[in-house]
This record gives structure tokens, C-alpha cells and sequence, in this order.
């Protein structure tokens, strides 16, 4: 005779019929417990990484999968196949995901005008134009051809520093735009 | 401990910075120590009814019932506000668990309560006489369980001075559950101005607290270190004012059929100490657990 | 069920919990302290996979346990990093034997004006996962269970919140979280073990002192790293949680700690608390009959 | 390291268990002195005391390599008879000038005669010995606090593992960098390790720690103001090609810097770079002294500078001198903060301490702010360079949110802009902008530019426009474009070698094919000299590189930093230059003369030999030395470090105050303060206190502390803890030293005082780097006070230590007190700083005249 179904999945009855007569184990699993499995298997895409905070550089994975309906970094661990790290990381970069996806992150550009008490909001392809304008307005201002007779071709009005998460790319087309502008002064955490 | 009287260079070999070893209970007052005294009640009260049907007391089976009923159902109020997820009570009878004592006192309560419940339902509207009495003999059963049951529910845990009872605490919760039924028997009793059947409730009484100061004693007199929570702190003060209580309580009740007031106060005493009691093991337990002495001491000390 | 499924050893766990024989191998962790460097990374990873919630900022407050913020295991807390710092006698740290080879031995530190030098520890504490679990045993729910690894979880979608597990853990471990009102504490990350994967915490520690494995393996593994270290004149390191002929049949998490178990706030020597339950359940049947037999004389004979 | 890096020191603790003797020289007792074999706590800003003792002991003892330092080093060269050692000079070498405080090299440069018995009174090795023989054991009980027994148990050991058989390697972080003497440190250190032969040999080297994910890539390409790609220099006030290059070696392989020049210049303009122009090496321009961010800063107060651009850093908690940091970023026209989290350094005008001083007045701040979000790393490709020197890469996972943009984009399309409103311009000034390449492909709905383009661009093409795999392909004569000639093979083949990722059990142990080291993907520099003279291994245990002779080759575990089928009997022809001009047996090729500088006769400021001065401010006086600090650290006008032997100061700012970084946090902070799963494991500034300091000052376990320096007050809570050890210091009794970590600010979930609004501004005079480690303080029991008193309270300190009541420069003063000694390129003749004590052998930097390495915090 065929058992009804919530009687065989009643824990109970599994007890008195099965090996787990205690309850404690294979008689009381659930359905959660079931379905359990790692939600990197889930991932959309996996791309390989490197640690963003000390110079080790250990080797990391990065998990994409869908979160409320978006892609979303769902993991980040350590590439096992890396000889610098072996798939280890430390408070850091095993906190990397939560460096992505924490609520702290702006994702607005912001804007305060001179002697003003508050941010207000502004569009970035404005921010950008305006920030390209102030650079020239400065650069015409500030302009040095020599010093002392000597030819120098630059301005001292603008200055940079970068920080230390910054790509070798991005190093290098920094350096090269703000010296070919004529600016100097273009430094980065590497001297701090 | 405020931070400012840790000293980080003071090494403590005896336990991490007087930290707790283990977590201090998340049972919390008045719940737990209601629920023991409800449940205690409930049982001896299903069974007193049943004894006084079956030697002719109908007050007292009437009584006997809407009480067991009555404080069935407040005591598993209780319980179940003590849940994290009280919604989920019923998940309590997924499983049947010889090694959880809650799991087996989930089935005792629940049946219980049925049972008491169609049983005062019968008593009260006078229907269906036979299977009122009928689950009045079944809850004869499962109120010396439901009563004695609360004992291992708090021993079977790591908690030191619970643990370390497990003789004690059952007979201190069935005389509590005598006391408790007797009380109620006495204050029926005086508040109805029916004193035809008090002699039970004032035998219940004195063998109630017989049971149940035996077991304070025993308890108060052993001298292992995890028995000291019952004899110093707010526990053991809880504990000595519940065993006066008890007693005087006891002794006042012979004089119930002379003074209602006695009967009363000897209701109010008796009750009172089985509740005062229960919050006495409930402290207890909660400084065994908070104070690292009791796990390091005890334990460095097993052979 | 077998004659030891409460107390003793027990070869397998699994088994005893209703799994067929074919079930994996048992799983655990060996945390040997000696090589941790409490980075915390066992911490934070654990949290990153599991999802714990982030704290409360407000109630961030520096401990003043020297670097031990977390200060416990708990709903939150699946793993945490003890800081004990002390004053131990002065060892010679670079001496040479007779062929001249240098000896070291652990670290002894720099000494003070009274010779001592400091010693800091750090440990790694995490979930048991006992051969005999008490808050297993005591789950009335079966929200707690074994699983095929021989590891013990709880199920989220079963457990009501009762916290008799949070009162039977010998080793302070399961807690309740109060918003979601359930029980919480180490899976092993019962998830990646079905994918094949080891648990975040044993994948993330820098210097290996947090390894997963197969439990007789490690407990192997454990032993040659303890008599190194002895040899190396280290005698106080000792296992912890090792023994299958403990008073938990043996953890299915245990370490190697240079100092008594109690100096990293963990109990000396635990016994599962359901060793006693059937002499419980006795003495309860007793206090039974008694309540029975109180009623009875009470109520013997006629009424007057 | 265990503290800073970790998952680096677990080869520590395999090594450890494998035999090694890990010791652990740091004035802290971190989480790598607790599983060390012994850790030996000294006195912050000793360094050069305790390493140059060890140096005196090696010479003393005849420890050294003899066949190694004879053959690799400049051991055997001449001094000049009018050269003056500061042995004898009280501190001074020859060449000092009082007034300009700086260095005249012309009596360091060796004669050209070379004695290879290492006998003469004049050559290098026996001046080596006499200037260190001072450095004594009980001078580093004195100074450091170091017990003799304990140092020589130390330096045994050190001796007993090096040589033939066995390696030392030493690591170090900025603990030795952030010192007005830091480049010296890395110098004794270098000289140490070379007279061992513990350089260009596995397990060698000196490892320099690097702090952040691309702080060395940021050297190697630097944004840096004295450098260019590839440590070329820049070009200096009034320069020619030829004059620049003239500086640059001929010999060595620097003696090809024609063709790294010109490449990079044909990288940078395409087309419009000719031989004609010069190959537009006039677009480049001019420096005159120093610009770096210290300079700056006081400029902005100057009002000189105008604008600001904060690409991911965050000076305001991060550098030395808070206070006046933010008071130069209220002085500026315009700043631009790109980042991923608010940051201190975008809100001074809003919450900033002296807002809450009343020292500024929001209303009063004319700065115009603009917050760009940034994108993280995950967000983008590109590539980070290790402290390895390996560059590995990351690729994108996903866009970033919102309006946040990577760095890379950001400056793309900032240029496109710039470009755009300046392209009808005839002005010349433009014309560098207007001819740059800068037309990289870009992707997406972002339009994301190419990271892999401006990578190809930086490796390199050949005249066909085939991507170059070897920077010996370099041209000088327009054929070849490089933007950076050390990186010439990464994107060899077409293929971008820092993508690779062949698994670690899959290869050998040198792991060739896991990511791309510069140059050649080399790892582990100058590893010649892992070779005897004849090209054998100096033993089996040790063997690297060594030569075939068979196949007339050099082979071995690595890539042969040497070229591959220069035999080791080669000897050069009279007048060869570039690497021509090396022989066979030279394992130092960046070396002009291809050997190791154990004395460095141009391109240091501040000598050719370490010597030790106290910090700038030290609660003692220099014991070694007549002269007391360094002569030649940059310090600038109102903001002169306090000394203690100055009537007053000592029982003002009684203990020495350090600062440093917890594994919990990174930095600033903002990468980690505003994280929950980091903030909550070390949730408040501490400061660590030995119990001695805390019952001489009432100071109470977790309870709170004011500090107080001549530039700030701040307050923490205490953490009493016997890892601090007061030191015993001969004469002077005891030393008690105050610890802070440095992470915290006013922004993210936790916050507190900024600990970096303490320190001076000192810098080394090599590298402008800031001297963060050791200053003086005093600390008492209790919260700060608020709003203006607690400037009053700094104000008062200084009163009574007999400074002046004023201490920052507001606009307009801030004016230096003299130049800063010249610039790593001031001098026209300089040489490269080569060898071992600009770059380490596995990690660092190839002896570039741009100077030596940069270190950040």
C-alpha cells in the first residue's frame, strides 16, 4: 500500500522505519539540507583576480552570479593554482567581496561648490568637462617657460597623487597625459 | 566587567580573560521558572483530580481538572514564548527524541494538554461524562511525567549546577508538583468555602514538601564546587527563602479548616515557594554557567 | 544506532545517524596553534561565504584582550581568533648542540627586568563537531543533525528557536541569533563540502594552522607535528579533542595548543552531557512515582 | 610580516619548519615576533647601529665571502687621498657644506686602480672596516638597547648561515624606509648582505615588503616627479638630449639608455617624434629640486598650487603632518577625489578636526570638490606589479556601478576632453598634449579604454609594428617604440604574459609561467652572481645559474641576468660600452663598472658610506657621532622637529612615539575602515603601552590616552601590554616607547584621531620620504580636550618646551629654509646608484640614475 507522502517525509516515521532510530541524522534532514550546495557552482562566470590591498599580490577568483535580478560578485577566494599565495588569504583579501559590494560605496558623483555646506549631485559628463576646464584655466595661469634662463616648459599650478591600487595602465597613461600637459608635480603613495 | 579592569599582561591560566566557558542560558525569567512551576502544577493537578474521582471527591475532580487544563496551557504559553521562532512550535513534533528531553516533553506536554483540556471541557459543561474520564485516567499518566520530566530537560545540558543535579532536580520538581496541587486544592477550597475535602490537599501539602525540602536539602548539603550556586548568591538565598516558604507553608495549611485566611496563606506559601524554587534553580544555573570556576574547576578535577 | 551512540568511542559517526554504509569518509578540522598568526582571515572568510550579518556599529568597542575584538564563538562568530599574551620563563632560543647546529625551539620572545619573556598565543577556535554532540542530542526539532560527513549542522528551515543546543554545548559554541530567533554556529560549510570544495576558513588561513581533511588522517598528521614539537623541547604542547576515548568520543574539530585548554577559554576535559541520561531518565521515573504515590497516600481512603 | 603580509609569511613558517632561523629585529612585538625563533626588540631609528655593528663584526671576524667580495663588489677600488671619512669628520664626509646643508661628491670618486689583496689603507674594503669599526656590540646596547649577548648570538648566527652552502635572506618594510636616514638603511643592509655573498643567490637578497597592491608598479611606471618609465630620469632646468643622456652610464646596460629614451619618447608621440626633434625629448618637462608631495603640499599653502587631483589616495589620514595636509587642501582652487568610499581627504570642509577646532570655518573654504566614484578591482582589467616585481593580471568580472569609472577611463577620457578644447590651438606649449598617442580602443556602454592596448603600448612594438619581447630589441634611432623599457617582453608574442596563469604544481619552483617579471621575466635579479667567477655553483645546495659550456650557455632554475652566451672568461675590449663593456665574471650589470657598491661615490645625498644619526626627534643624543642628526634631511621653515637634549624638550615630550599597521586594517583606512567584517576586528584606535609606562602615567587597560607632539593631540584607547618592552639604555636609563597603529580617520563605520597628525615632516634626503617612525611625545590619562582647546593644550606643550606657540604655516609663510639637498637628479654628473643598495637582488629596482627606491607606509 502506498504511504501517503507527508507520512514518509514525517521524521518520525523515517525514525521507526529507518536506521536512524535516535533522530539524529539521515531520518531528520531537511529539505534545505537537501539542497545544499555551494552558490559559486551558481556563477554566471568566474574570472581570475589579483588582491587589491598589500603587495603580495595573492591570486584570487571572482564569482559573478545574479543577486536580485543583477550581476553581483557572489564570492571571491583564493586561486589555489597561484605559487605566491596557494589559494590563501588573509582578513583582507578574504573581506574583498564585501570591498566591492558594501553599502558604503559611492556610486554618485558628488560636487561642492567653493565656501558651500553641502554636497549636491552632478552629472559626470559635466564633472568631466569641468574638471578638463579647470585643468587648462590653471595650466594657462601657472604657466612656466623657464626658470633662472633655463627652459622648463611646465606649470606648477596642478598637482596629482595617485594611490597605490592604481593599475600600471592606469599609472602610465596618468604620467603621460598630466607630463604632457606640462605638470610635474605627479606623485603616489609610493613616496609616503 | 567593564574593560578598564582588564589588565592584557595578567596572564590567566585559568580561564580566558574570566570570560565564560560556556554560554549563559538564552532561557530567560520569568519564563522558564513559570513554565516549570505551570507545568508541575498541571501534572500533579491532573493526577489529584483523577484520586479524588476515584475516592469520591467531586470537588476536587473538578478542581483537579480545570487547574491541570488551565496550567497546561499557560505553561506551554510560556514555552512557547520562549522560542526564537514561535511560530515554528509545532516543528517540536517533526521528531521524537529519546535524547531530548524537550522533544520527549514536547509529546508529554502536548498530549497532556489534550487531555486535560477534554477533561475539564467535560468536568466544566458536563458532557460526555465517560471520555472526560477517560482522559482524565490518561493525564494521570502524563502529569507525573510532565512534572518530572523538567528535571532531565535541565540536567541534560552542559550547564554546571543543572547537570550535576539531575538526582535532585526531578524530586524537587514533583514535590513542587505536590505543593503546587495542594495549593491550588487549598485556596479552592477556602475561596469556595468548601471544606469538605481539604484533609487531600493538606496530606499533599505535607508530603509535597517533604519531597520537595528533601531535595533542596540534598542539594544545599552536597558540597561538591558546582553545588555552590544553590548555596551562595542569589540562588542559594532564593533557594532558603523557597524552603521556608515550603514549610511554613505545609504547617500553616493543617490549620486551613479552621481560618480560610490560613488556607490562603498556606496556598500563597506553598505556591510561592515551588515558584521561588524554580527561579532559585534557574540562578543557579545561570552562575554556573557565567563563571569559568565552574567548567575549569570542576573538569581539571575529573581523573 | 549502536551500543556506544551516546557515550565512547565510536568508528563511525555517520553510520550511527541512519547513513548507509558508502557514506563519505569523516571530515574535520586540525587547528594547530602553533603556527597561527591570528590574522583573523579564518574569520572574516567564514563570515564572507556564510553570509553573517555585519555588526551593529555602534556597539564596536575596542575589548581591551588584547587583539581579540570578537572576544567569542556565537550565532555570528563561527570561528574566533584567541589573543592570550603571558610571561613565561626565559628559554634559549638560539643555543647549539654539540655538532653545532643551532636548536630553536618556540618562540620565547625578549625578557623583562625579572627574566620572564612574553609569549603570545593564538588559537583558532571553531565548532567541535563531536562524535557526541549535546546540542544534537538535545535538539527537539531535528533541526540539528548529522550530516554524511560526519559533521553536525543546523537546519535554518527547521529549527524553532528553543535554545536547548545554546545550554547542552559543553564548549560554549551554538548561540541564537536574537533578530532571526534561530540557533547558528559552524557547518563545516556543509555547502562547499557537497561541492567538493574545503571549508572557507581551512582554504583561507595563510599558514595552514586552520587544515581540513579526513578526521583520521588529521589525527595523524597531528600526532608526527606533536612529537615534533616535543622533540624540540616544546612539552607543553598537548592535543586537544583528539582522543575518541574522551568525554565527546573525540571532536571532529581538534588542536594542538601549547598551553592548558582553559588559558584559550576552552573546558579542560568536557563530557557530553547525554552520558547521563539514561540515569536521568531514571531517577526522573522515580521523582514520577514518587509524585504518584505522594497523590495516593494522600488521597487514601474514604473521605472523612 | 606576519602583521602586514600575511599569506606571504607562510613561507616563513614552511621555512621555519624546515630548519630556518627566523629573527625578528623590530622596536614591536608583532604577530612575526610571536612565531619567530627569537625576537629581539630595539630602539625605532637605531638601525644603522645595530645592522652596521654586524657589518664590523663580519670584517672583524673575517666572516666575509672573500672570493665573492673580490670578484662581485668595489671592495678592491682606490679612494682618492683627499677623501675624508666621516669616521674622521665626527659624522662628516668630505665635501660637506654648511650653508646649503648638502654634499660636494668629488673626493668620493675612486682613483681607477683597483687592489685586489684588499690591503691598501685606501681601498674600499679597508675603508670600510675602519668606518665600522666604531659599531661595537656595546654601542648597540647603547643605542638600541640590545644586550651584547643576545647580539652576538645574532650576529653567529647570521654568519653561520651564510656563505657557500647556506643563504640569509633579510626582509624589511617601511619600519627601516620612513627615517630621514631610510635610503642608508637599505645601504647597510645591502652592504651586509653583499660581503656575506647573500646577493643574486636563492634564498638571498633583501626583500623589500611593499605595502600596497601596485605601490612597486607604481615606481616602475611611475607617477613619481623625478622619474620617467623605467627608472630614466626626469630631464632637468635647461637640459639637452645629450646632456641627459650623458648623465646616464655608458657602460653596463645602462649604456643603451639612447634606445630606452627614444623609445619611450616614440611610445609617447608617435609620428611627431623624429630624430629631427629630438625625438620631441624637448616636450618633456623640466624639474629643478624637489617636487614631491611634501613640497607640494606647502606650495598649496604657498598658494602656488591650484589644483588637486586625489586618484585613490587620501593624504589627509594617510601623510605625515595631518593638520597640514588639510590646510593645504582648504587653500586650493579645485581638487578632484576619485575613490571608492568617502574619504577624509574629500570632507576636511565638512568634518574635518580643524572645522571642529574652529581653525577653519566651512563658509570660509573657497575649495571646489569633486567626488568621482571609482571602480574596484574586480570592476576593470590591468595589472599590478608585486613586491616581487611580478606583474600579474586582473581581470574585469563585471562593470562598475553608477557613475564610477575606472582610473583608466577616467584619464582617457579626461585627455580625449583635453585634446578636444585644445585642438585648434597653434600655441606650442600644446603641441605635446596634441601629438601624444592617445587613441585606445575602447568597450562597452562605459567605453571602457583597452587596459591590454596601453599594455602593448608599454611593452613595446618593432619598426613592422610586431610587439617586442626583449628590451635588447631597443633602438635608439626611432625604429622602436617602448613606454617602458624594463617591461619590453611582457606582452611578448602578442600574448599578455601577465595573464598567465599556469598552475603552481605544474611547473618548476621558480614558477616562470605564472604572471611576468620585469625584466626578462627574471626573478631574482643579478643572479650571476649565484655562479662562481668561472660560472660554477658555488654549491650544490645553492645552484641557480650557472654556465654550460657545452652548449655555451648559461642556464639554470631562472632566467641568466646576464646575456646568455657571454662566457664567463669574456673580457671586454678597451672603450666598449654598454654591456660590452662588462666581463664574463661581472654579475652586477646595471652597474656601470658591473660590480656591487659596497661604498656608493655618486648619486646618495648624504654620503657614500651609512652613518647613524639619531632621528630628527630622539630622546637621545648621537652617541656614534659629534654631529647629531642627519646634516643633510630635508626639514622645512616653521616646522623644525623638536630636539630632547634642547632644554626643555626632553621633559616635555619625554617618549618616543611609532606608528605602524594592524593585519585587520589597510593604510588610510578606507579600503578597511569602511568594511564591516574588517572594522569590527579592530573597531577603535589603541595605543600599546608597556605596563611600566602605564603605571609611571596612570594609564589604564582600555581606558583612554591623550598624545601630544609639538603638532597634535589625539586620543586613543589603551591597550597595556608587556609586548611592550621599555628598553634599558646604558646612561640613560629607561626608554619607553608609545605604539600607535595608524588606520583611523573621521569617515567609514569606525572612526578616531588621525595617529599621522603626530609626525613632523622630515624627509630623507634621497627619496623625500617622511620619517614616520620615530618622533617624541608625551601621553597622559583621559580623553583630548574639544574644539579649540585642543589646540590650546598643543599650544601649551609647546610653551613649556620652548618652541614657538605657532607651528603650522598658514598661507603665504610657507616658504622652505633652504632648498632641500639635491635632487636624486640635481647633479648633472651623477651616477647610477646602482648595485645592491638601490636594488635588491629578488625584488626592487634596477640601478637607475633616477635614484634609489620609494617606499610607502
Amino acid at each position: 500500500m502506498e504511504r501517503p507522502g507527508w507520512l514518509v517525509n514525517w521524521p518520525v516515521y523515517r525514525q521507526l522505519t529507518g536506521a536512524d532510530r535516535l533522530g539524529r541524522g539521515f531520518a531528520v534532514r531537511s529539505p534545505h539540507t537537501e539542497h545544499a550546495a555551494p552558490r559559486t557552482e551558481a556563477a554566471a562566470r568566474v574570472v581570475s583576480s589579483v588582491c587589491p590591498y598589500c603587495a603580495v599580490g595573492c591570486g584570487q577568483k571572482v564569482y559573478v552570479g545574479m543577486v536580485g535580478g543583477r550581476e553581483a560578485v557572489t564570492q571571491i577566494e583564493g586561486d589555489p593554482d597561484s605559487p605566491v599565495s596557494r589559494g590563501r588569504l588573509c582578513p583582507k583579501g578574504a573581506a574583498s567581496k564585501q570591498l566591492v559590494t558594501h553599502s558604503g560605496r559611492q556610486d554618485k558623483v558628488l560636487y561642492r561648490r567653493p565656501f558651500a555646506a553641502s554636497w549636491e549631485s552632478l552629472d559626470l559628463a559635466t564633472a568631466m568637462d569641468m574638471i578638463a576646464d579647470r585643468v587648462l584655466a590653471t595650466r594657462a595661469a601657472t604657466w612656466e617657460e623657464s626658470v633662472d634662463g633655463k627652459r622648463v616648459a611646465r606649470t606648477l599650478g596642478f598637482a596629482s597623487l595617485g594611490g597605490a591600487t592604481l593599475d600600471n595602465e592606469e599609472n602610465y597613461l596618468i604620467n603621460k597625459l598630466w607630463t604632457a600637459l606640462g605638470a610635474i608635480q605627479i606623485e603616489n603613495q609610493a613616496r609616503i | 566587567m567593564s574593560a578598564e579592569q582588564l589588565q592584557v599582561p595578567a596572564a590567566q591560566f585559568e580561564s580566558y580573560y574570566g570570560r565564560p566557558i560556556l554560554k549563559v542560558t538564552r532561557w530567560r525569567e520569568p519564563h522558564l521558572p513559570a513554565y516549570l512551576f505551570l507545568g508541575e502544577l498541571s501534572g500533579a493537578a491532573a493526577v489529584m483530580g483523577v484520586a479524588a474521582g476515584a475516592t469520591g471527591r467531586p470537588g476536587l475532580v473538578r478542581t483537579g481538572r480545570v487547574v491541570a487544563a488551565a496550567a497546561a496551557a499557560a505553561g506551554a504559553a510560556f514555552l512557547t514564548a520562549e522560542l526564537g521562532r514561535p511560530e515554528r512550535f509545532l516543528h517540536m513534533l517533526r521528531v521524537a527524541k529519546l535524547t531530548s528531553p524537550m522533544s520527549i516533553g514536547s509529546w508529554i506536554l502536548v498530549s497532556h494538554s489534550a487531555l486535560t483540556s477534554a477533561a475539564a471541557a467535560s468536568s466544566v459543561t458536563g458532557l460526555l461524562g465517560p471520555l472526560g474520564t477517560a482522559a482524565a485516567a490518561g493525564s494521570a499518566v502524563t502529569g507525573p511525567l510532565l512534572a518530572a520530566y523538567p528535571g532531565v530537560l535541565l540536567a541534560n545540558t552542559a550547564v554546571p549546577a543543572w547537570h550535576s543535579s539531575y538526582r535532585e532536580l526531578p524530586l524537587l520538581f514533583t514535590g513542587g508538583a505536590l505543593t503546587a496541587a495542594a495549593a491550588a486544592g487549598l485556596a479552592v477550597a477556602a475561596l469556595t468555602g468548601d471544606q469538605a475535602d481539604v484533609s487531600p490537599s493538606q496530606r499533599l501539602a505535607l508530603a509535597g514538601a517533604a519531597l520537595e525540602c528533601g531535595a533542596e536539602f540534598m542539594l544545599e548539603r552536597r558540597s561538591d564546587l558546582v553545588a555552590e550556586p544553590y548555596h551562595t548568591g542569589e540562588g542559594g538565598k532564593l533557594l532558603k527563602y523557597a524552603r521556608a516558604a515550603t514549610m511554613s507553608g505545609a504547617l500553616l495549611g493543617l490549620a486551613a479548616r479552621r481560618s480560610r485566611a490560613a488556607a490562603l496563606a498556606s496556598a500563597a506559601l506553598l505556591a510561592g515557594g515551588g515558584l521561588a524554587a524554580k527561579f532559585a534553580v534557574h540562578r543557579a544555573g545561570v552562575e554556573s554557567a557565567r563563571d569559568p570556576k565552574y567548567v575549569v574547576q570542576s573538569q581539571a578535577a575529573n581523573p | 544506532m549502536t551500543s556506544n551512540s551516546l557515550y565512547g568511542p565510536l568508528e563511525d559517526v555517520s553510520g550511527d545517524a541512519g547513513y548507509v554504509a558508502g557514506h563519505p569518509e569523516r571530515v574535520g578540522f586540525f587547528t594547530d596553534t602553533s603556527v597561527c598568526i591570528g590574522c583573523k582571515a579564518c574569520e572574516v572568510a567564514c563570515k564572507e561565504w556564510n553570509g553573517l550579518p555585519d555588526p551593529d556599529a555602534d556597539l564596536l568597542k575596542l575589548t581591551g584582550m588584547s587583539y581579540d575584538n570578537t572576544a567569542e564563538l556565537g550565532s555570528n562568530a563561527w570561528r574566533h581568533v584567541a589573543f592570550i599574551e603571558q610571561a613565561v620563563p626565559q628559554v634559549s632560543v638560539l643555543s647549539r648542540d654539540g655538532a653545532g647546529q643551532l636548536i630553536i625551539s618556540a618562540s620565547a620572545g625578549d625578557t623583562d627586568d625579572s627574566g620572564q619573556a612574553t609569549r603570545w598565543l593564538m588559537a583558532s577556535d571553531v565548532c567541535k563537531h563531536c562524535t557526541h554532540a549535546g546540542c544534537l542530542d538535545v535538539c527537539p526539532t531535528g533541526a540539528l543533525v548529522r550530516t554524511e560527513f560526519g559533521t553536525v549542522i543546523v537546519q535554518p528551515d527547521v529549527c524553532n528557536g528553543c535554545a536547548y543546543c545554546v545550554s547542552a554545548c559543553p564548549f560554549g559554541v551554538i548561540d541564537r541569533r536574537e533578530d532571526d530567533g534561530r540557533a547558528w554556529k559552524c557547518t563545516m560549510c556543509y555547502d562547499r563540502l557537497r561541492g567538493g570544495l574545503e571549508p572557507a576558513c581551512a582554504k583561507a588561513c595563510p599558514t595552514d594552522s586552520i587544515q581540513f581533511g579526513r578526521l583520521d588522517e588529521l589525527r595523524v598528521t597531528a600526532q608526527a607535528r606533536l612529537a615534533e614539537l616535543h622533540e624540540a623541547g616544546i612539552t607543553q604542547a598537548r592535543l586537544y579533542g583528539a582522543d575518541p576515548e574522551d568525554g565527546i568520543g573525540g571532536a571532529g574539530a581538534f588542536f594542538l595548543l601549547l598551553d592548558e585548554p582553559q588559558v584559550y577559554g576552552l573546558p579542560p576535559d568536557p563530557v557530553v552531557t547525554t552520558r547521563d541520561l539514561p540515569a536521568m531518565w531514571r531517577w526522573a521515573g522515580l521523582a514520577a512515582g514518587a509524585l504518584a504515590a505522594g497523590v495516593a497516600v494522600a488521597f487514601a481512603g474514604r473521605r472523612a | 610580516m606576519a602583521e602586514c603580509h600575511p599569506v606571504a609569511f607562510q613561507w616563513v613558517v614552511q621555512a621555519k619548519q624546515r630548519g630556518a632561523t627566523v629573527l625578528h629585529v623590530d622596536p614591536r612585538f608583532t604577530r612575526t615576533s610571536a612565531l619567530a625563533s627569537a625576537h629581539v626588540p630595539t630602539r625605532a631609528g637605531g638601525d644603522i647601529v645595530f645592522l652596521g655593528a654586524l657589518i664590523n663584526y663580519v670584517l672583524a671576524g673575517g666572516h666575509e665571502f672573500r672570493e665573492y667580495v673580490t670578484a662581485y663588489t668595489n671592495a678592491a677600488d682606490m679612494l682618492p687621498a683627499d677623501f675624508v671619512d666621516a669616521e674622521d669628520g665626527d659624522g662628516l664626509f668630505s665635501g660637506y657644506d654648511q650653508e646649503t646643508r648638502t654634499y660636494d661628491n668629488a673626493t668620493w670618486q675612486p682613483t681607477g686602480e683597483r687592489d685586489l689583496t684588499l690591503s691598501h689603507p685606501r681601498c674600499v674594503f679597508q675603508v670600510l672596516k675602519r668606518h665600522f669599526a666604531r659599531y661595537t656590540p656595546e654601542l648597540v646596547d647603547e643605542v638600541c638597547g640590545i644586550a651584547p649577548a643576545d647580539f652576538e648570538r645574532i650576529a653567529s648566527t647570521l654568519v653561520a648561515c651564510s656563505g657557500r652552502e647556506k643563504t640569509t635572506a633579510w626582509v624589511y618594510a617601511v619600519g627601516w624606509t620612513q627615517h630621514s636616514t631610510g635610503v642608508q638603511h637599505i645601504r647597510t643592509a645591502s652592504i651586509l648582505q653583499t660581503l656575506l655573498g647573500n646577493m643574486g643567490r636563492p634564498g638571498g637578497g633583501i626583500m623589500a615588503l611593499r605595502g600596497h597592491a601596485n605601490i612597486q608598479g607604481a615606481t616602475d611606471i611611475p607617477t613619481l616627479f623625478h622619474l620617467l618609465g623605467g627608472y630614466l630620469p626626469m630631464p632637468a632646468a635647461g637640459e639637452s638630449m645629450e646632456a641627459y643622456l650623458r648623465r646616464i652610464p655608458d657602460t653596463g646596460f645602462w649604456g643603451n639608455k639612447r634606445a630606452y629614451l627614444v623609445s619611450m619618447l616614440k611610445a609617447w608621440f608617435g609620428d611627431a617624434a623624429s630624430a629631427a626633434n629630438d625625438y620631441c625629448f624637448g616636450y618633456l618637462p623640466r624639474i629643478t629640486g624637489d617636487h614631491g608631495t611634501y613640497r607640494t603640499t606647502l606650495d598649496m599653502i604657498d598658494g602656488k598650487v591650484k589644483g588637486y587631483f586625489l586618484l585613490g589616495e587620501n593624504p589627509a589620514v594617510g601623510s605625515a603632518g595631518g593638520r597640514l595636509q588639510r590646510l593645504a587642501l582648504a587653500n586650493l582652487d579645485w581638487l578632484v577625489v576619485k575613490d571608492l568610499a568617502m574619504i577624509e581627504s574629500a570632507t576636511f570642509w565638512q568634518k574635518g578636526p580643524e572645522i571642529e577646532s574652529g581653525e577653519l570655518v566651512t563658509e570660509r573654504i573657497g575649495t571646489e570638490v569633486f567626488f568621482l566614484p571609482a571602480a574596484a578591482h574586480v570592476e576593470k582589467d590591468g595589472s599590478f606589479t608585486n613586491t616581487q616585481r611580478l606583474l600579474q593580471w586582473h581581470e574585469k568580472a563585471l562593470d562598475p556601478p553608477g557613475d564610477a569609472r575606472s582610473d583608466l577611463s577616467f584619464i582617457y577620457h579626461l585627455g580625449r576632453k583635453i585634446r578636444a578644447k585644445l585642438a585648434s590651438s597653434s600655441d606650442p606649449r600644446d603641441r605635446p598634449v596634441l601629438d601624444l598617442t592617445w587613441d585606445y580602443p575602447v568597450e562597452g556602454e562605459q567605453e571602457e579604454p583597452s587596459a591590454v592596448a596601453v599594455l602593448a603600448e608599454i611593452n613595446g612594438h618593432a619598426a613592422d609594428g610586431s610587439p617586442l619581447s626583449a628590451f635588447t630589441q631597443l633602438a635608439g634611432d626611432g625604429s622602436t617604440s617602448c613606454g617602458s623599457w624594463i617591461h619590453a617582453g611582457v606582452f611578448a608574442g602578442g600574448v599578455n604574459q601577465s595573464a598567465r596563469r599556469k598552475p603552481d604544481a605544474e611547473q618548476s619552483w621558480v614558477a616562470l609561467e605564472w604572471g611576468w617579471a620585469w625584466p626578462a621575466n627574471r626573478r631574482i635579479l643579478y643572479n650571476r652572481a649565484s655562479a662562481d667567477p668561472q660560472g660554477r655553483p658555488w654549491s650544490e645546495a645553492k645552484a641557480y645559474i650557472w654556465w654550460d659550456a657545452d652548449a655555451g650557455e648559461w642556464t639554470g632554475h631562472d632566467v641568466p641576468d646576464i646575456e646568455k652566451t657571454k662566457p664567463p672568461s669574456f673580457r671586454p675590449q678597451p672603450g666598449a660600452r654598454a654591456q660590452a663593456a662588462l666581463s664574463g665574471a661581472d654579475a652586477f650589470i646595471m652597474q656601470a663598472d658591473g660590480k656591487a657598491a659596497l661604498f656608493v661615490p655618486s648619486g646618495l645625498a648624504d654620503g657614500p658610506l651609512p652613518v647613524h644619526f639619531e632621528p630628527a626627534e630622539s630622546p637621545l643624543r648621537n652617541r656614534v657621532y659629534g654631529q647629531d642628526t642627519s646634516p643633510v634631511s630635508v626639514q622645512y621653515r616653521d616646522r623644525l622637529p623638536v630636539r630632547a637634549q634642547v632644554a626643555g624638550h626632553a621633559a616635555t615630550y619625554p617618549y618616543v612615539v611609532t606608528t605602524y599597521r594592524l593585519t585587520e586594517h589597510h593604510t588610510a583606512g578606507s579600503m578597511s575602515r569602511t568594511l564591516g567584517r574588517l572594522a569590527e576586528l579592530q573597531p577603535e584606535l589603541f595605543c600599546e603601552v608597556s605596563p611600566g609606562l602605564a603605571a609611571e602615567r596612570g594609564l589604564a587597560n582600555g581606558g583612554w590616552a591623550t598624545i601630544i607632539t609639538a603638532r597634535a593631540a589625539i586620543e586613543a584607547r589603551v591597550l597595556v601590554t608587556r609586548r611592550n618592552r621599555p628598553l634599558r639604555i646604558p646612561g640613560e636609563g629607561v626608554i619607553h616607547q608609545v605604539g600607535l597603529p595608524y588606520h583611523w580617520g573621521s569617515e567609514g563605520i569606525v572612526t578616531g584621531d588621525s595617529v599621522n597628525d603626530l609626525l613632523p615632516v622630515v624627509l630623507d634626503p634621497n627619496v623625500y620620504i617622511q620619517e614616520s617612525k620615530v618622533a617624541t611625545c608625551d601621553i597622559r590619562p583621559g580623553r583630548r580636550p574639544r574644539g579649540p582647546a585642543r589646540l590650546e593644550l598643543v599650544r601649551q606643550y609647546r610653551e613649556q618646551a620652548g618652541l614657538g606657540a605657532e607651528w603650522e604655516p598658514q598661507q603665504g609663510d610657507a616658504g622652505p629654509d633652504a632648498e632641500p639637498a639635491a635632487g636624486p637628479d640635481a647633479e648633472p654628473d651623477a651616477e647610477p646608484a646602482a648595485g645592491p643598495d638601490a636594488g635588491p637582488a629578488q625584488t626592487g629596482h634596477p640601478a637607475a640614475p633616477g635614484g634609489t627606491e620609494h617606499h610607502d607606509q
